[in-house]
């Protein structure tokens, strides 16, 4: 454990380590100061600390569409059990949750709810894509309705494949993000991800991205005004 | 995906009216049989007799076909049929009825109009519902004609041969795979 | 009164008898698997991770290149590099990625691969952090000598005939890196998909000419028997 | 109680109240735009397709063969009864013979699915109500024994693609007969066990008895089939009506609702239709004759005669219903799919209006839907 | 019967390591406060301005040692509610986190702090942060008046002695439900306001029968002093306020005599039951303990409801309003709810053992010790020679007297049972709808307590004619 724990402090210097924490365009211009590098390695001493807890209870959101749902649900009961590892807190709400297992297929109509879900989950957030549908569309990879792998729109951490895997390959997926989970610096991990957003919006609607109903309506703007 | 060239099976030829084929007949409505499916009496018969002939085959106590299976709508390049299977709760006769609707063009925004039998049976309200979003069938005075299955601004019906696929963001070739 | 009475006593009653049946659960032993710990007993047809045999006693490759079960695969997520070796004639296999983000598991191909080479093995822990990682080559999906035995052994398949010594072929071959990128672009199932569809491709000619000897067309039903006479 | 909030002259402002489609009630992606006077609902409409995922669109596009596999994934608690139904419409057209043992296989496989489903609507239909931590568990725990008995003779734990057209896929070992047998027995007290906990309990009764009340007409008008029109006091059960498969030779009761239809009814109708179940396994397992167990040769190129055929089947939810044309390829030219679920749910609506919200969790649960068999 | 020993004693050791973590804890920085630091103090200079410091510091001392006990405790008692249903749920519960999962809700607390505290679009920030802190500030200063009760009155906390202490702690229990209320209107979110009203409504129904039952239990007693009330219940469980508050004393008294062998048994029997009236008597006396038993369970009924656990827990109805008024809160403040809830469940769990169950007093009567014991007497000489031997060091650090000590194990054994009975109903029953819990609350628990009160009001009035 303290090896895992150990690994991101003596894999990156310092600097680098400071750049990320305060942009990454700047890392190389900038000298650092003291208080920065108190800053960091303040960073160094919480992280692992934070991490250790983190990884541990680790508590997923009650969000399942289809099959893979079931195995969620069994994952949770007795056979497998995953309050072992501290993640039977399934929460029904975003606020609280950790982690998004996108148990089942995501269609085009369910996708913007994924997306608010997803932002409203507070930061540190994971996701677990689970099952060959929310991987790449799986069996579904040509139907006209379905989004082929939940890494369109939302980042994904951990890649579970299996349709639907066995609860044991949940908890093997677990327990693996509980390892990045430790290694990742806390500090880092939250600028990060306000620094970048690949979210995919998608319109409730018509079931279509934003950008491309975004680019229609300029062009017809574009086209109005030519004519005007 | 195209599908123009799937082959359409088989046109079955005209046979004898049977028991529901009759009583219809004796209620003043014409109908031919097509026994496509096996074993199970099936009867065509047009547009306008749809609505009185579901009526009547629901609610009269010689028939009482009063268990609406289901509503399909299959696409034959060239027609869309409207099937509807009759079954009992009280008896074990079935049957199914065929309404034939001739496409207009070739487009995919053609709409094919049939009446809806949603006012006097609530089994067909979301039947009609979904087929309407799926085959593009217009179901004439249906109390809440909206796509169920489809987002509700969707373009086009899945299920007509000649549907394109949407191709965006969403479901274009996976940058990640190697296919 | 009697009546809310006796009520409330049938309820009270009844609540008791719930608890005492939840209380006395925990006097039972738990019927959790420790999966970390201890591994399931998975039943030898379970449908895992897709793997490739080699011949258990003579390490030699089992895939003959024959491309069923690329074509059988509702998801499309197999595909095959082969190319036609210009001495005997025969098809090599050059590289074999299966794409388990895509599969969806259904053991189809298991069932019409003529040689019993790709199975499903009784590895489900496949989860991993990059979409890329979920490809598995040729040189993850071959199983060892020991492993092939031991799936032979477990699913109660026939020891597969040793082939003659005489192709080259055997064993997992290093791929080289130019020969599947230009075989690549005119093998592609894609195309197969768009083009050729099952249903039509009875009468007609097959897409790629290099595969269409390879296929042991339509007689799906007795492969094996076919595809030994072939050697 | 309940019918004095109802016939309360106290009139609040209206509030509308999406609920869905991620919500811990809703079995998954259901959404009901609800519109509440104080916690009554004056309005609903439910809102499905969130996880319609085209699968008789894909029944177009690939070869018989290859959606066998795909299948399982139309109602997913129930994978057998799907396969089984697709098979049946299949053989109809096709005129092929199953063997027979081919058949009791079937009808065992069935039996034990259907258990394996009730089970798991038991645990939800609690979570529905409330008890979120200690019941729900238990009906788990068997359904996990039939799954690994499942896993065993399907490969998987959920998605079998055990029935084939023609037969099923894999024979069985006798040990795998005596592991049901070992199941079958001790499984009649595991349901005391549920019932002790569950049938009595004056919180169950006063959630569900009188709660979603589902008149026979609206049930009939509706196209409701399953424990679901059972509870409501009709009798109609397709392995009894129209019998298929090898039901006529086997020896079982239909369990109806004893009251007017209610949730409780409901509930106990499925508890009623596991312990049959469990009977008609036995059965089959007595009577289990050796042979054949394809009429088919399983194949990648696959194919059946053209026509039409319809088959419908008596699945945990109710009639499950497959509409195949076939044009002689080895595609289908259309699949339809008469999904119990869906023609279930459309009853929602008119048995929650009038209902606080917390009936709107016991109703749902007691139709027992599941959300991809309604929106495929 | 006992297959599943190994888990229950794992379960077993897991607790017995909480509480002497929490205990232990608790006692370090009561001693640190109350005991250390004024005695350095006064060592220090002895000046009136350093014993004015002790004395403040002495003061404190409660304070510091609720504040110290309640955030542990509250860990400690998610981890039993955690194990204890794996338990009811045939598995194996949070068991990889430290040994035998020891640190799981420590992890989880850790956790809580560092997630992003998010305020939503629209939602009313200073009252969406305040609400937390409504919820959970009267856990804090409603337990204080119990303390002195749970250490025997103990001189370090006999400043929580408060004379109306039982009005006190009813006072501060009803403020929690503005904090809900509060968070449910100021998250803008429907689910949130209908759970924050759902309580508001629940909270009022339910305060009647829980007054009203305590109140019973305070007119026996004839006092408000939780102390009193405590003190009064001394001697076995047949003078626990649960079995009528005192209408067995005779019956103990009794019995005690008879063991003993001395000749005044019906003499004491003939002073508390005369036999001239002992029809009334035997009346009065069933009056009066069925009653209590009603009370205790209304009590425990009540509490439930007012501490929102199962099957009363409609405010966050899970599977109804998704998480009802906490639905939009996250990262601390949502751990604060968190902490307030288990803290308020141990409270009232308290109170009931306080007030119906003997409060510290030792369960077991006099007359059993000395039925089993008549002829074994080396085993109480032993226990005797202990204390002797350890009286002069315990009696140096002024906080663990014997009294103290034993007096807070059994309010541990007692409290945590109540506990661990509300975990497992939490297993086993389902949830109540909001009509039927309020029918349950006005049509059947008021008239029920009002009556158990009259009942009460007569039976007392009989028995004491007639002492």
């Amino acid at each position: 454990m303290s090896e895992l724990l150990n690994n991101d402090l003596n894999s990156t210097d310092l600097a680098r380590e400071n750049a990320a924490l305060i942009s990454p365009e700047l890392a190389d211009t900038v000298t650092l100061t003291s208080i920065d590098k108190a800053i960091n390695m303040l960073s160094q001493i919480v992280s692992p600390i934070a991490n250790l807890a983190r990884s541990n209870s680790v508590w997923p959101l009650t969000f399942g569409t289809s099959c893979c749902a079931i195995e969620m649900m069994c994952v949770g009961m007795s056979a497998f059990d995953i309050s072992r590892f501290g993640s039977e807190v399934f929460r029904a709400t975003p606020r609280q949750a950790d982690l998004i297992i996108t148990a089942g297929t995501i269609t085009r109509k369910m996708a913007s709810a994924l997306i608010t879900l997803y932002e409203q989950l507070p930061e540190p957030k994971y996701v677990i894509a689970m099952g060959a549908c929310t991987i790449t569309g799986g069996m579904f990879n040509d139907s006209y309705s379905v989004v082929q792998g939940v890494d369109r729109i939302i980042p994904v951490d951990v890649y579970l494949p299996g349709c639907p895997p066995r609860p044991e390959a949940i908890l093997d997926a677990l327990l693996k993000l509980q390892q990045k989970i430790r290694t990742e610096n806390y500090a880092k991990r939250r600028v990060q991800a306000y620094q970048q957003r690949p979210v995919c919006y998608v319109d409730y609607d018509c079931g279509r991205p934003l950008e491309d109903l975004l680019a229609m309506a300029m062009e017809d703007t574009s086209l109005a005004l030519d004519q005007k | 995906m195209s599908q123009t060239d799937t082959n359409k099976p088989n046109e079955t030829k005209e046979m004898e009216l049977g028991k529901f084929g009759k009583f219809l007949k004796d209620n003043g409505i014409d109908s031919t049989r097509k026994d496509d499916s096996i074993n199970v009496e099936t009867i065509v018969i047009s547009v306008k007799d749809l609505e009185p002939a579901l009526r009547l085959l629901k609610t009269s106590s010689e028939t009482k076909l009063n268990m609406l299976l289901t509503i399909s709508g299959v696409d034959y390049t060239d027609r869309i049929d409207s099937i509807y299977h009759l079954w009992s709760y009280d008896h074990n006769d079935a049957l199914v009825i065929k309404v034939e609707l001739p496409k207009q063009s070739q487009a995919n925004t053609d709409t094919v109009n049939l009446t809806s039998i949603a006012n006097f049976w609530s089994a067909a309200n979301w039947h009609e519902r979904e087929t309407y979003d799926l085959v593009g069938i217009r179901y004439l005075r249906h109390p809440y004609l909206r796509r169920i299955l489809n987002p509700w601004d969707w373009e086009g019906h899945p299920l007509r041969r000649d549907y394109k696929q949407l191709v965006d963001a969403l479901n274009d070739k996976n940058p990640h795979s190697f296919r | 009164m009697s009546n809310l009475l006796t009520r409330a006593k049938d309820s009270i009653y009844q609540v008791l008898r719930g608890l005492k049946t939840v209380a006395v659960h925990s006097l039972r032993i738990p019927t959790t698997k420790e999966y970390p710990d201890t591994m399931p007993p998975l039943p030898p047809h379970f449908r895992g991770r897709l793997a490739l045999n080699v011949n258990p006693e003579t390490n030699e490759h089992l895939c003959i290149s024959c491309r069923q079960c690329e074509r059988v695969c509702p998801d499309k997520c197999i595909e095959i590099t082969a190319h036609k070796s210009p001495e005997t004639n025969k098809l090599e296999l050059i590289d074999f990625k299966i794409d388990h983000g895509l599969c969806m598991f259904c053991g189809l191909c298991t069932e019409v691969c003529p040689t019993d080479c790709i199975i499903n093995t009784n590895d489900f822990e496949m989860a991993d952090y990059s979409r890329e990682a979920l490809v598995y080559d040729i040189r993850k999906l071959t199983l060892t000598q020991g492993e092939s035995s031991h799936y032979f052994a477990a699913k109660e398949i026939a020891l597969p005939k040793p082939k003659p010594a005489k192709p080259v072929a055997s064993a997992p071959i290093a791929p080289s890196i130019a020969k599947p990128v230009e075989t690549k672009t005119e093998a592609k199932p894609v195309e197969t998909k768009t083009e050729a569809k099952p249903a039509e491709t009875k009468t007609e000619t097959k897409p790629a000419e290099t595969k269409t000897e390879a296929k042991p067309a339509e007689t799906d039903t007795d492969t094996k028997s076919t595809d030994n006479e072939s050697k | 109680m309940s019918t004095n909030l109802e016939t309360t002259n106290l009139k609040t402002d209206e509030m509308i109240i999406n609920m869905g489609p991620q919500h811990p009630a809703t079995h998954g992606v259901l959404r009901l735009i609800l519109k509440l006077d104080g916690e009554i609902v004056r309005h609903v409409e439910p809102v499905i397709g969130h996880l319609h995922r085209a699968q008789e669109w894909q029944g177009q596009n690939r070869t018989l063969f290859q959606y066998q596999a795909l299948i399982d994934r139309v109602d997913y608690l129930s994978g057998m009864f799907t396969s089984l139904a697709f098979a049946h419409a299949c053989e109809q057209i096709d005129g092929c013979q199953i063997p027979p043992r081919a058949q009791y296989l079937r009808a065992l496989v069935c039996e034990m699915n259907r258990i394996s489903s009730h089970l798991l609507w038991l645990g939800t239909f609690l979570i529905d109500l409330g008890a979120l931590f200690g019941f729900p568990f238990y009906p788990f725990r068997e359904r996990e024994k039939l799954l690994d008995l499942f896993e065993e003779i399907a490969g998987q734990r959920m998605m079998f693609n055990y029935i084939r057209i023609g037969g099923v896929q894999r024979d069985p070992k006798p040990s795998w007969f005596e592991k049901v047998r070992k199941f079958t027995a001790e499984f009649p007290d595991r349901i005391d066990e549920y019932e002790a906990i569950v049938t009595q309990n004056p919180i169950v009764l006063k959630r569900t008895k009188g709660v979603g009340i589902l008149d026979k007409s609206v049930a009939m008008d509706y196209g409701v089939t399953g424990p679901s029109i059972r509870g409501s006091g009709i009798n109609y059960d397709l392995r009894k009506t129209r019998p298929y498969g090898i039901y006529p030779e086997l020896n079982f009761e239909i369990p109806l609702g004893q009251n007017q239809g209610d949730t409780w009814d409901r509930y106990m109708c499925r508890i009623l239709e596991m312990r049959q179940s469990n009977n008609l396994i036995n059965q089959c397992l007595d009577k289990m004759p050796e042979g054949e167990i394809s009429g088919k040769k399983q194949i990648a190129g696959l194919r059946i005669k053209a026509g039409e055929g319809f088959s419908a089947i008596e699945s945990p939810r109710g009639v499950l219903g497959c509409y195949v044309i076939s044009n002689g390829s080895d595609k289908a030219y259309r699949i339809r799919w008469r999904n119990p679920s869906f023609c279930n749910l459309a009853v929602l609506p008119s048995l929650l209006i009038g209902r606080p919200i917390s009936d709107i969790m016991a109703i749902f649960g007691s139709i027992d839907v599941i959300l991809p068999d309604v929106d495929r | 019967m006992l297959a599943n020993s190994a888990e229950l004693f794992k379960f077993t050791r897991l607790t017995l390591i909480w509480l002497t973590l929490i205990f232990g804890s608790v006692w370090g920085a009561c001693f640190i406060v109350g005991v250390l630091l004024p005695t350095l103090l006064l060592r220090a200079c002895d000046n009136e301005i350093f014993a004015l410091l002790a004395q403040i510091c002495q003061y404190l001392t409660p304070l510091i040692a609720i504040l110290v006990f309640i955030p542990i405790n509250a860990m400690f008692m998610v981890l039993v509610e955690r194990r204890g249903l794996a338990l009811f749920t045939v598995r194996m519960g949070p068991n990889r986190v430290g040994p035998d999962g020891l640190l799981q809700t420590a992890a989880d607390a850790v956790k809580l702090l560092f997630k992003e505290d998010i305020i939503p679009t629209g939602a009313d920030a200073w009252l969406f942060t305040l609400a937390p802190i409504i919820f959970f500030a009267p856990s804090i200063f409603g337990s204080i008046p119990l303390l002195a009760a749970i250490t025997g009155n103990n001189d370090l906390f006999a400043i929580t002695n408060l004379p109306t202490g039982i009005f006190f702690i009813i006072a501060a229990s009803s403020v929690p439900v503005v904090g809900i209320v509060m968070g449910g209107w100021a998250s803008n979110n429907k689910y949130s306001l209908v759970g924050g009203l759902r309580s508001a409504a629940q909270a009022i129904s339910y305060e009647i029968p829980l007054v009203l039952s305590l109140v019973t239990i305070c007119y026996l007693n004839q006092s408000l002093n939780v102390v009193e009330i405590a003190s009064r219940q001394t001697g076995g469980f047949l003078n626990w306020n649960i079995f009528g508050g005192g209408a067995l004393n005779g019956l103990d008294k009794y019995l005690n005599a008879l063991i003993n062998g001395s000749s005044n048994a019906n003499d004491i029997l003939q002073a508390y039951y005369p036999s001239n009236q002992w029809i009334l008597t035997v009346i009065a006396i069933a009056g009066l303990v069925v009653s209590t038993i009603i009370a205790f369970f209304m009590y425990i009924t009540a509490a439930c409801a007012e501490v929102n656990r199962i099957p009363f827990d409609l405010p966050e109805a899970e599977s109804e309003l998704v998480s009802g008024y906490n639905t939009e809160y996250s990262g601390i403040k949502f751990a604060i709810f968190f902490l307030a809830e288990f803290t308020n469940l141990f409270i009232v769990s308290s109170i009931a053992t306080i007030m119906f169950l003997g409060a510290g007093n030792n369960p077991i009567p006099q007359f059993l010790i000395d039925y089993l014991f008549k002829n074994v007497t080396f085993i109480p000489q032993t226990i005797n020679a202990i204390t002797q031997a350890l009286s002069p060091l315990i009696n140096q650090i002024h906080l663990i007297n014997p009294i103290t000590f034993w007096s807070v194990v059994w309010m541990i054994v007692k409290t945590y049972s109540l506990v661990f009975f509300a975990v497992l109903v939490r297993g086993t029953l389902p949830r109540f709808k909001i009509d039927q819990l309020m029918d349950f609350g006005w049509k059947r628990l008021i008239p029920l307590s009002l009556l158990v009160f009259f009942i009460v009001i007569f039976a007392k009035g009989v028995i004491n004619t007639n002492v």
